[in-house]
């Protein structure tokens, strides 16, 4: 089973394969061929879980040739760490989920929206596995295709802007990320690195200019996808567009991607860099935060009013991204898991109201809870991870991402986010009761039939995981724990080497070269995680919020 | 059996997931209740074992921690499921689970024949497993849990009926405003959390870890912006000043909800949480002073408001409001011992308030359904004369009322006779406690009145009640009227447990059942407290003889004004209009924060949708496109098709080119 | 050969006029003569410097552009007289369907 | 009496084209002689000759032989440009015949011209002489005048032949002019002599003649390869044109264009690479800037695939700005996969097209990606690969180009480009936007494909994924092929 991972990520498209022989026109088998396949890889990345050693290191690994041509030498180099694992997870996860809730939603081109749904899955396993930047960016483009058609074949009314939109506005940074890479990729040819690995150029020192423009460029590609404030308006655009299962796959899947890059690539790439722009980028985050929410609070499509609110949720990983410690970094990844399921969830609670009423406009609705109590029930919890309630999923991301981040330099940041908390509250809580409380007035929601056992199906796995995230993260946590330890001791080394953070006692930080693998867990108990050595000494009982960047 | 603390919230969530999954199938409303009480019963009798445990043992050794299982453990963070068990949280879930199951009880034949009723009885359950989760909890997140947790169940009990708009919006506005709280409690958390681990490398939320790292804590600084930011939290959830308003909403619920959650139990968890990390707040002279000084305004200024409200239960909860903030000024002056004690007789007669004023609402109810008649059956100016028809009511009703007038050798004067002396003689605020004192002194008046002239309404003079309905009026069942007897019985008699040392008949068992847990508090307070002259026996006496006449006076008033020449009332208003209307309206707090912040946060966001996100952000991006169509339009019409236009072009090209190289 | 550079300026006049025929006039045929007019600058170029480098390279290209010019010349005319069939013009202006 | 000694040439670098010249001729013959309608024999016929060259061009790779005193050479420069516009003529002849038929214009010359076409191709690739580069380029300019002005009955087409023919003549003009200075500057026409007379001069730059020679010739080659601002015959030429020859000269005569650009500014003008570098950079920005944005607004599909092309010119002289091993080897992959993707994306727009080249609107696209999802799929293989959308040939081929020009310290170029390539995504993006999120609006007739077309079609889909999918192979070849540069 050493190639267990390229067969995950390509079942789909033997998958597409298999489509390609059914007649367009029995939809039935095709809808429950393509839940096999998703099924069977969601099976198959269980070997994956379940042969993953609990380590820093990469597993997994395959690296074979594939391109070598001029200066050039591209490998067909995949692995996973504690990091990609559990969205790789989450991506066979969610596949199935989505496949099952589009036996109504689409009636017409069932063929084409499976095949779509597929190539899709390959796409974003791809690019969760690849070590080999070059390889990456092929999944990372390639992922773009199948989601530019769905949205635009199966999508609403402004479906063909949308699409546009968004397939436009990401190549726009993917490119210039591609100009970055090779700039990279001509970077370590000097410094005698010989092909694409991403690790050899993890151990790649580069002066703090160049690391400031590579680092701005894959922020930029990376920034475009999270979505982060102020690049966010593809989203609500594609969300409202796109089909139920589109909006869930790219709610739960494809925005990690760009979270995913600042943690695999970005930061480790340009650890000096990354800690110059984290206040930038901590400031945009936390407004995204703030704005997403206040944005969301006055929507009258809920579709629009979910994709503002996972702005928001995007917006605390990258706060706790940028906390450079393994409390918010783990948040920040745990973060990620669960938006991808609340998210997903609350897209389709959606779903199933707008099959109902073929309405998204939250004025339509009220008073439900009395038609269908199911749904309520479940809408309730759903709404419930998504603000962050103790006890479901989103509260330990949540609270790990603040952590961190109060530990690290952004503690103003941090006090401002968490008034997001708040907010989260408000809207989530006022949509909530505009469509389900209240009289149910309308003659044509009097009717509604609650959800049935399909729906039913497709929610519980996702509830299950809310609150079993939400009460036992400890697997979670323990498997991303020692790659995350890893990480973030590399980026504090050289952090310190270049002295981004001047701190009197640099001594007790570890020194050493970043990239080797070296356990980092000791070093995190000598230096207590990426919390600033700066206060210690310099504020005894120094206001809490002391900015370091304030004291010097 | 302290090993077995977990299955104290287990009980109820047990009863939650039967009534939440399959009530809806069991259908027969005594099972359900059932159930409910059961549960809730069960975890009563196991609390009951802790409790005779603990007696048994020796001061020292009555704190334990029971781990259930590692909870979020990354990089220095670590939260374990873990309870705590020690004399503090004992007496909580006493009182958590004791009155909690009688109101079970109770509801059983309250919300008879109410659609939902599995539904209520789910919620219920749900809110004491995490009332007992607070309680319990032996770090400060699990505590969070359940801290969030009954702010999630107030929020579904309030909306219970959620086809009233009302119920949904009081809902809402109860679950935001704790968030308020809760993001002053997060606050908190991380910056002791931070400064722990920053400056000692100790990486902690464990209270008893807290506990024994807290003499390493500064006076004041850090310190008072993390106590301050509990406070916040403290008054969200306690409906405090300035976060006060969702309360009175909250009796959209019915009523069990408001006695159990809004009066008994989740309302004083903010005094808990003070209690809980007393360490800590007494560490900050200021923080403490904040408190008192919030305390006693909100007990005054609450009070106004429930001399004005017609509403037996809005009288009711501004009197909770209260209440809680005699509390928190207990607190405040450091005589935590105390406040819990007033928490715990407070949970006894108030719940039997509000219980009694259920039991009215219900028979009154029932009376004008008969009758098909539409009044409010809440308003008291419907109601008079009820102690005939109901008196079991009505005498458990008027010994609670009693209590928490403060007449000796009733619950309530023992409890709120400590806070005022302690308001006095506390060695912490100077000279400001004489104005605490006397600010508590009045606010206790206000109380004895207004409570009074709920009793006077309700019970005394002719009955305003519709004559037709007036036959149908009678007692309630005895589900209802047995928790009344209960909780009547333990309101009056309840104080003797903490008995004034000066009165000195009794021990004050209280007291001293709770010194391991508050002696390290008073020990920090000691060292910056001013040692003034202890006052002396006789001002205590004094004093104490005064607050008692101060509730006479205010039963006095009471009883002029509504059983003796009951036009006095509208005199007054007629005499001070504005006065009553600003206190009718409860002083228009509520417009005042609707016109702050809730409005503008709406106005600001369709701003930032409909003027930023659409115009500036997207303009810019399709202003982007639409700059290059253009671009694309001027092009295309170079594109003559004339070909001297395009030789010319070349030529151009070729003269450029030539140009910039000769002439370079 | 001391004056070459009377050659060169020479042709280099023959040339410009002919380009200036091309995006001046509107007949096809005397636009097509301007084009020959500048290849036969190119020739006169041609020849001298190969007169002057005493090299035979010049006048051996000179030939190839003559017969390559009059293949053009056939062709040119065949391609005019084609379009004069379809538009009875052969004014540069008529050649415009194809634009933007 | 002194006789003549007639050197000894070996002809053998030159009998691809001899080999086409002599099938040309007698195609000619036989059409001659042969009774009127049915042509298809001629184009089968040339069909296989064009592959039968293939081979022999392909037999020579390695090998590195000059004769005619050093004007002509064979090496691997030469025979990959040879097998890339054999692939592009032999695709056009596939897709001509049955377009020919509908369009009834189908006279047995096309295909020798097509043939001679190819042969003046194959002397500009392999001429290492100004002489054999000038023969060749006009060889194959005259035949693709009569080639786009080929449908006689079409004014379009005429017009295109008139067109393209009158600025093509006058592009020569400066052509040769540039020659002309060039042989007077350093008196000979060779181009490695040419290499050694200006590495030995002091400071070339400063040589008036020289550089102003360079730029002409500059100015004529970018005519060829309709680089901005030598493009504007570009659209309506390739519009009027019938399409399979727009096909044919969109890939085939631009590749050509490079082929001799490449081999006289790398072989004989090395030393003035600053020079013509910096030239060539703001050449390359002009093309793809006016190329790209330019196709946006259009709607005739055949236009905006001349704006396409005059875009991917630009892309190619990215590379060439660069003038590295990886631009230019960049540039050989992108002319080769160019071809397949383009004339692919021609071939269907000749089968959704009717008669008299109507219906050649991206409206009539409307709902072809259900009605025919595989002539869709193919067209959307086709889109991406131009848009440069991976893992279709095309992304490769921008990537060495980009790539070159960044190994160079060409950032900003890079960037440009990739913005370039973003906003052409838009149209690339509109044509699918129309096959599958519309609707058509009239009734969708049935589209017959020939087999011939069939097999063109299948050659560019492979042609499109496979130096997509594994390019190191190809990739390789064009290393080879630009060494001995």
């Amino acid at each position: 089973m050493s190639n267990v991972l390229s067969l995950t990520t390509f079942l789909p498209i033997l998958g597409v394969l298999l489509l390609l022989f059914i007649p367009k026109d029995s939809k039935g088998v095709l809808r429950n061929v393509t839940l096999a396949v998703t099924v069977v890889t969601f099976l198959v990345s269980l070997i994956i879980l379940n042969g993953f050693q609990t380590n820093a290191e990469f597993q997994f690994v395959e690296n074979v040739p594939w391109i070598a041509a001029g200066p050039f030498v591209m490998r067909y180099n995949i692995g996973i760490d504690g990091i990609s694992l559990w969205l790789v997870i989450l991506t066979t996860f969610i596949m199935p989920i989505a496949v099952l809730s589009t036996y109504t939603a689409v009636e017409e081109k069932v063929k084409e929206y499976m095949i779509c749904l597929l190539l899709l899955e390959t796409g974003m396993l791809g690019a969760f596995i690849s070590l080999d930047l070059f390889l990456f960016y092929i999944f990372w483009e390639v992922m773009l295709i199948p989601m530019y058609f769905m949205i635009g074949i199966w999508g609403g009314k402004n479906k063909i802007y949308a699409a546009v939109k968004f397939f436009i506005y990401t190549m726009v940074g993917s490119l210039l990320m591609l100009v970055a890479l090779v700039y990279l990729y001509f970077q370590g040819l000097n410094a005698g690195i010989t092909d694409f690995g991403l690790l050899h150029f993890f151990s790649l020192k580069l002066d703090m200019a160049t690391q400031i423009w590579l680092f701005l460029a894959f922020a930029f590609a990376f920034a475009i996808k999270v979505p982060m404030f102020p690049l966010h308006t593809w989203l609500p655009d594609a969300h409202t567009e796109a089909p139920t299962a589109g909006s869930v796959i790219l709610a739960a899947v494809l925005l990690k991607m760009g979270t995913y890059g600042y943690v695999r690539f970005a930061i480790p790439l340009f650890p000096e860099a990354a800690h110059k722009f984290a206040p930038l980028i901590a400031t945009l985050a936390v407004i995204g935060i703030i704005y997403a929410a206040l944005v969301a609070m006055v929507q009258e499509d809920v579709k629009k009013l979910v994709a503002y609110s996972s702005v928001a949720h995007l917006g605390f990983v990258m706060l706790g991204v940028f906390a450079f410690n393994v409390e918010g970094i783990s948040g920040g990844m745990l973060q990620m898991i669960n938006h991808g399921i609340s998210t997903g969830a609350l897209f389709l609670i959606v779903g199933f109201i707008y099959e109902r009423r073929h309405t998204r406009l939250i004025t339509d609705f009220g008073g439900l809870s009395k038609q269908m109590p199911i749904f309520a029930t479940v809408f309730m919890i759903v709404t419930f991870s998504s603000v962050g309630l103790p006890g479901t999923n989103g509260f330990v991301g949540e609270f790990l991402i603040l952590l961190g981040a109060f530990e690290s330099q952004l503690r103003w940041w941090t006090i401002i986010a968490t008034s997001g908390v708040i907010l989260s509250a408000v809207y989530m809580l006022w949509v909530f009761q505009r469509v389900m409380f209240g009289e149910l007035d309308n003659p044509k929601n009097q009717k509604l039939p609650d959800l049935n056992a399909r729906e039913i199906a497709i929610m519980v796995p996702l509830l299950v995981m809310i609150f079993f995230m939400g009460l036992y993260p400890k697997p979670f946590i323990d498997k991303m724990d020692p790659a995350i330890k890893k990480l973030v001791a590399q980026i504090r080394v050289s952090s310190v080497n270049a002295s981004v953070i001047p701190s009197p006692n640099q001594t007790m930080m570890p020194t050493g070269n970043p990239g080797s693998s070296m356990p980092a867990g000791h070093q995190v108990e000598s230096a207590p995680a990426g919390h600033p050595a700066a206060e210690a000494p310099a504020a005894p009982h120094g206001a809490p919020a002391v900015n370091p960047h304030e004291q010097k | 059996m302290f090993d077995n603390v977990w299955l104290i919230p287990l009980f109820p969530l047990i009863g939650f997931l039967i009534n939440g999954l399959f009530g809806k199938k069991i259908k027969n409303e005594a099972v359900i209740g059932g159930i409910g009480t059961l549960m809730i019963f069960l975890s009563f009798l196991v609390s009951c074992g802790i409790l005779m445990q603990m007696i048994g043992l020796p001061p020292e050794q009555r704190v334990f921690e029971k781990v259930l299982f590692p909870w979020i453990h990354s990089g220095n963070f670590k939260a374990d499921m873990a309870f705590l068990v020690d004399p503090l949280s004992v007496i909580m879930i006493m009182v958590v689970t004791g009155v909690g199951s009688l109101i079970h009880l109770y509801s059983i034949g309250y919300m008879h024949g109410e659609e939902g009723f599995y539904r209520f009885f789910a919620y219920l359950n749900l809110f004491c497993m995490s009332m007992l989760l607070l309680v319990l909890g032996s770090n400060m997140l699990v505590m969070f849990i359940g801290w969030e947790g009954v702010g999630l169940c107030s929020y579904l009990l309030i909306g219970y009926y959620f086809h009233k708009k009302s119920a949904g919006d009081a809902a809402k506005k109860a679950f935001v405003m704790n968030r308020v709280g809760d993001f002053g409690f997060l606050i908190g958390l991380f910056t002791l959390y931070w400064w722990f681990g920053s400056n000692h490398n100790i990486w902690t939320v464990n209270f008893v870890e807290i506990k024994a790292a807290s003499h390493l804590l500064p006076y004041s600084g850090v310190v008072t912006f993390a106590t301050l930011c509990f406070f916040v939290g403290a008054t969200g959830k306690s409906a405090q000043i300035p976060l006060f308003t969702w309360l009175p909403d909250a009796m959209e619920g019915p009523t069990p909800v408001s006695a159990l959650i809004h009066a008994a139990t989740m309302v004083t968890a903010g005094v808990y949480m003070i209690g809980r990390m007393s360490f800590v707040f007494v560490k900050s002279p200021e923080t403490m002073m904040v408190i008192a000084v919030v305390g006693a305004a909100t007990a005054i200024f609450a009070a106004t408001i429930g001399t004005a409200q017609n509403d037996i239960k809005r009288v009711l909860a501004y009197s909770t409001v209260s209440q809680l903030g005699f509390m928190f000024l207990a607190m405040g002056v450091g005589a935590f011992s105390a406040g819990i004690f007033h928490l715990m007789t407070h949970a006894f007669f108030k719940a039997c308030l509000f219980l009694g004023s259920g039991s009215v609402i219900h028979s009154m109810h029932h009376a004008l359904h008969k009758i098909h008649a539409h009044d409010d059956a809440q308003d008291m100016r419907n109601m008079g004369g009820l102690r005939k028809a109901m008196p079991i009511t009505f005498l458990t009703f008027l010994v609670s009322t009693i209590a928490i007038s403060g007449i000796p050798g009733f619950s309530g004067f023992f409890s709120k006779d400590e806070i005022l002396w302690m308001a006095f003689a506390n060695p912490y605020h100077g000279n400001l406690n004489i104005v605490l004192w006397a600010i508590g002194a009045i606010a206790a008046c206000f109380t004895a009145f207004y409570m009074f002239r709920l009793v006077f309404m309700t019970f005394f003079g002719e009955c305003r009640i519709n004559p037709k309905a007036k036959g149908y009026l009678h007692e309630s069942p005895l589900v209802i009227t047995i928790p009344l007897m209960v909780l009547g019985t333990l309101a009056a008699v309840g104080g003797y447990l903490g008995m004034p040392k000066i009165l000195g008949m009794l021990p004050n068992y209280f007291e001293h059942w709770l010194d391991p847990v508050f002696e390290l508090a008073n020990e920090y307070g000691s060292t910056y407290a001013h040692h003034g002259a202890h006052p002396s026996h006789a001002i205590e006496w004094g004093l104490m003889g005064l607050s008692v006449v101060i509730a006479l006076v205010g039963i006095a008033i009471a009883f002029t004004m509504y059983v003796k020449n009951t036009e006095l009332p509208g005199k007054f208003v007629a005499t001070f209009p504005t006065l009553h209307r600003v206190v009718y309206n409860k002083w228009y707090v509520d417009e005042l924060y609707d016109y702050i912040f809730v409005n503008p946060c709406k106005a600001f966001g369709q701003f930032l949708w409909k003027g930023f996100d659409v115009l500036v952000i997207d303009g810019v991006v399709n202003g982007v496109a639409n700059v290059v169509m253009g671009f694309s339009g001027i092009f295309r019409y170079l594109q003559s098709g004339l070909i001297y236009n395009y030789a010319f072009s070349m030529v151009l090209g070729v003269v450029v080119m030539l140009g910039y190289f000769i002439f370079k | 050969m001391e004056n070459l550079n009377s050659y060169l300026i020479v042709s280099a006049i023959l040339f410009t006029i002919g380009t200036i025929g091309v995006l001046t006039r509107k007949n096809v045929i005397v636009i097509f003569m301007c084009i020959e007019l500048m290849l036969n600058a190119v020739n006169l170029t041609f020849v001298a410097f190969s007169r002057y480098l005493g090299n035979l390279d010049g006048q051996v290209f000179v030939f190839f552009i003559m017969t390559v010019a009059a293949a053009e010349a056939a062709v040119g005319l065949a391609l005019i007289i084609a379009f004069f069939n379809n538009k009875e013009s052969i004014d540069v202006e008529d050649i415009n369907i194809m634009k933007w | 009496m002194d006789m003549i000694l007639i050197p000894a040439v070996n002809i053998m670098p030159i009998l691809p084209e001899i080999a086409l010249s002599v099938l040309a001729m007698a195609l000619l013959l036989i059409n001659v002689f042969s009774p009127g309608g049915q042509k298809s024999y001629l184009a089968y016929i040339s069909f296989i000759g064009i592959v039968a060259t293939a081979v022999l061009v392909a037999s020579g790779w390695g090998t590195h032989v000059e004769s005619f005193g050093g004007s002509v050479v064979l090496d691997n420069f030469a025979t990959f440009f040879k097998i890339t516009f054999l692939i592009a003529a032999g695709m056009s002849v596939l897709i001509s015949d049955s377009y020919m038929e509908r369009e009834g214009c189908n006279h047995g010359e096309l295909y020798p011209l097509i043939l001679f076409t190819v042969v003046g191709m194959m002397l500009m690739a392999s001429g290492t002489d100004l002489m054999t580069i000038f023969l060749g380029l006009e060889v194959m300019s005259v035949s693709l005048y009569i080639l786009a002005g080929f449908n006689r009955a079409s004014k379009k087409s005429n017009e295109a032949g008139l067109k393209y023919f009158l600025l093509g003549a006058f592009s020569t003009g400066f052509l040769l002019y540039g020659m002309a200075l060039i042989y007077g500057a350093t008196g000979t026409t060779r181009l490695y002599k040419i290499a050694a007379i200006v590495g030995q001069m002091t400071l070339p730059s400063a040589n008036i003649m020289l550089v102003a020679g360079m730029l002409l010739m500059m100015t004529g080659f970018c005519f060829k390869i309709a680089a901005a601002p030598f493009h504007m015959w570009t659209p309506d030429v390739y519009e009027g044109a019938p399409t399979p020859m727009t096909a044919f000269m969109s890939t085939g005569a631009k590749a050509a264009g490079f082929a001799a650009l490449l081999r006289i500014f790398l072989l004989a003008l090395p030393t003035l690479q600053v020079e013509w570098s910096q030239v060539l950079w703001v050449l390359a920005v002009l093309t793809m800037t006016i190329g790209n944005i330019t196709a946006l607004r259009q709607d005739n599909i055949k236009r905006i695939l001349a704006y396409s092309s005059i875009a991917h010119a630009g892309y190619a002289l990215v590379g060439f700005a660069a003038g590295n091993g990886t631009g230019t080897a960049g540039i050989l992959f992108y002319m080769f996969s160019y071809t397949f993707m383009n004339i692919g994306a021609f071939a269907i727009i000749i089968l959704v097209s009717k008669k008299g080249e109507t219906n050649g609107n991206v409206s009539d696209f409307a709902g072809l990606g259900f009605k025919r999802p595989l002539l869709a799929i193919a067209m959307t293989l086709f889109l991406f690969s131009l848009a440069g959308v991976p893992p279709a040939a095309g992304f490769i081929g921008k990537f060495y180009l980009f790539s070159g020009a960044i190994q160079k310290g060409y950032i900003w170029l890079a960037i440009i480009g990739v913005l370039n390539s973003a906003a052409s995504a838009y149209y690339y993006l509109r044509i699918m936007v129309y096959m599958y999120f519309k609707e058509s609006t009239e009734e969708f007739e049935w589209i017959s494909i020939s087999a011939p077309v069939a097999l063109a079609l299948i050659i560019a889909v492979a042609g499109t994924l496979i130096p997509g999918i594994v390019p190191s192979f190809f990739l390789q070849f064009a290393q080879m092929a630009v060494k001995l540069i």
